[in-house]
């Protein structure tokens, strides 16, 4: 079975790590917060310029001064800081985040990936997107592994304008986990219930499959 | 210290000189922060031919979309300009231009502006649409793009607190763009929540020190919420 | 939060790491807001051929100076060095290379090695021996040069006071280069006067975010002037 | 009469207006401070990272964490701001100062300056004061007509290593108030009792005399 986007956050917070800053992307990647471990403690960044976002505050604590990059109200965890966006994307560009999770419309095998502009559609913009995947090192993309007709979205070369060149080295799909290294897709884990020809047929860009592919595992 | 009071009385003084034709930078990011009156006077002065350098362009019938109302704005260098019906007409109309920066690189942008640095090298961006027409550079093997600063005739600045003096903090989230933007206008005019004593701020506090300022105004803001988030109590 | 711990119980463990050859990006103006123990630490250990970017090399017998005293700097990145016989001593003899580097451009080329940005450009030093061999560009009909980025393998920071996870707040003037080599240091360690309870920092007045940071030290400090001026009472 | 280095500075001082930010060098600079008429307020920009420079401590308020440039223990006046030394030269860089006074060895027709370097002696660095000239609008440079041998430090081109290229464009002198234009001194003021044909005399660079040299006055 496919995994669901809950599973998917799932997923990404088995990468986690103790200590990380970590900026989590609209969508799939926001709901990673709700799975840190409980023996882990995660700081979140947001790129409009706060280190230590916390949950989203009651209706007595709401505060319009207190938003995410995703304009959503939140509020802070102790031992949080607050500056300003050229500080925020100095820590994002500088390398600081120690991981990054955001979504995409496609990947390819050399880790470009593009997310941000479909041609003929209208163009919202980039907001930090190409900032995050210029200045990470660790990326996890998540999205589906293919569109709704079935088109997949991990490719040779990614048709749509790119958000960024060569800076994807991990992609978590509803069906896999996968690993780009020399220009191909590794398939690392599947979904469970998901069998490699499922995912060998929904994968366009040249593809590495290993005598063992493990079943994700959740707890 | 007189020739450091830069409280003017109104609106109309604020934004005094701003002329059609000019560039403003905006603080804000979405409705966070966002400098309402000093727009709103933007509005009633009816200025035409406006750049406006902003995160975003606010949305329909409030933040910086009110000055689309009346066609003020034919440039807007932006990193997002989602949630905006009245935006998305006239850009596919022709009557407004789009310039979109990304996020980081326009607020840096802004603040080499302030500055002096007239250019700087990131990797944001490159091979992607924004590097088109950009020269590029190899710094330890890898390619980065040459980004030109940004400055303004007008920078227009939310802050919290200020001083007479112009020195401006701010208040949670809502700093954002807003001290970035007071460092690159001609001229900076920032509108607070409060004016406090001259000696009033920390000196190690100040957000933006009152050099870059030119004129501070008390406001009332509604501070509208975008996307109003809850947890069940 | 025992993941954002960055307390550590000794000078040893705070340096540790630190090897021969290594790049050295110190805190501090004159003596003002350097990392006294730090650095004495450096010479404790007795590592070798260093490379050291501080804006000054201290004086003899204190600061950066001692460090002198073995030889243990090879390389000195600074924009004034005045005031200590043994680094001219050393400088005359060839045991000792100094790049002089304008403050500012110091300064910015810290700030843009934390930030990741290469290069930048700047006015200062067009037309002077700063800008020989590197490269110049015009934009607005002037002409400027770019400077590189620097980051260090160390960066050693003196803080007044932090948390447990590596908040910092400077004290008065002792700013000054400290929270720029914080951000360039591939791993930076703060000393400080005191470490407060995790929350106790106003998230809005952190010069440095714990981001940064890998290693806190509380210590005890000389904090010895350079040049005592007092007006009669 | 040659002015004394206070005449000097109090001559600089007439170019201060009510609300400017100044940044004084080291020297004769520095006394301008004692100069601001009393019906104005300017505020002293300390390269180090402080705007709002104020007296000299006492001896019980001394602190070593709060200095200026010259690394003296200064205090700061109410309204004062602190910050890094990346901040303070955004400020210089940036243009945002209104007055910078600092000393020099040479200046000439070009506006050059040469203020740092002395090849064959001990090189002890630039400090900010590249930045300084090279950011600075408004900029005056103190120094004596000529060295105490008598040659002229006002040249047709600067013989020593420069701090900055085309940057200066007002010079007081112990002899005169000068400023240069389309690659001259223009002789503006003269000090009290000096003659013109001694300012002619020990100046090297092209220098335009206006057929009225108006004295220095002094209050």
């Amino acid at each position: 079975m496919a995994l669901t986007r809950e599973q998917m956050a799932q997923r990404v917070a088995q990468e986690l790590q103790d200590g990380f800053y970590v900026n989590l992307g609209i969508g799939i990647p926001t709901l990673v917060a709700n799975y840190v471990p409980a023996d882990m403690d995660v700081m979140l960044q947001s790129e409009n310029g706060l280190l230590g976002m916390g949950a989203f505050p009651t209706e007595e604590t709401i505060d319009a001064d207190m938003i995410n990059a995703g304009k959503q109200t939140v509020t802070t965890v102790k031992g949080a800081s607050i500056f300003s966006s050229a500080e925020s994307f100095a820590m994002i560009r500088g390398g600081h985040v120690d991981l990054t999770v955001l979504g995409a419309f496609e990947v390819d095998v050399n880790g470009n990936i593009a997310s941000w502009m479909i041609p003929n559609k209208l163009i919202k913009g980039m907001g930090g997107a190409m900032d995050l995947v210029a200045g990470a090192d660790n990326i996890i993309v998540t999205m589906t592994h293919a569109s709704k007709h079935g088109e997949s979205k991990l490719l040779t070369e990614c048709a749509l304008p790119l958000t960024g060149k060569g800076c994807i080295k991990k992609v978590l799909t509803d069906l896999a986990w996968l690993e780009i290294e020399n220009g191909a897709f590794v398939l690392k884990e599947r979904a469970p219930g998901v069998s490699v020809e499922e995912i060998i047929e929904k994968t366009q860009g040249k593809l590495i499959v290993p005598e063992i592919v493990p079943e994700m595992v959740f707890a | 210290m007189a020739g450091f009071d830069k409280v003017v009385g109104s609106y109309e003084e604020a934004m005094a000189g701003l002329k059609d034709g000019m560039t403003v930078l905006a603080g804000g990011f979405g409705l966070c922060g966002i400098p309402e009156n000093l727009i709103a006077e933007i509005k009633r002065k009816g200025t035409m031919g406006l750049t406006v350098v902003s995160n975003n362009c606010g949305v329909d019938g409030f933040g910086l979309g009110v000055l689309l109302e009346d066609k003020q704005i034919c440039k807007m260098v932006s990193s997002y300009v989602g949630e905006n019906a009245l935006f998305e007409k006239q850009l596919l109309n022709g009557e407004l231009e789009v310039v979109l920066t990304p996020q980081g690189t326009l607020a840096e942008k802004m603040r080499a502006g302030g500055a002096g640095i007239p250019g700087f090298y990131t990797a944001t961006g490159v091979g992607t649409p924004v590097a088109e027409g950009k020269e590029t550079k190899m710094f330890n093997d890898r390619e980065y793009l040459l980004e030109e600063s940004i400055t303004g005739d007008f920078a227009i600045v939310k802050g919290w607190k200020a001083d007479r003096y112009g020195n401006v903090v701010y208040r949670h989230t809502a700093q954002n763009f807003n001290p970035l933007a007071a460092t690159a206008g001609k001229i900076t005019v920032v509108e607070v929540e409060e004016i406090v004593e001259v000696g009033e701020l920390d000196p190690a506090h100040i957000h933006t020190p009152g050099i870059y300022v030119d004129r501070v105004i008390v406001g009332q803001f509604e501070k509208r919420i975008e996307k109003r988030t809850v947890k069940e109590a």
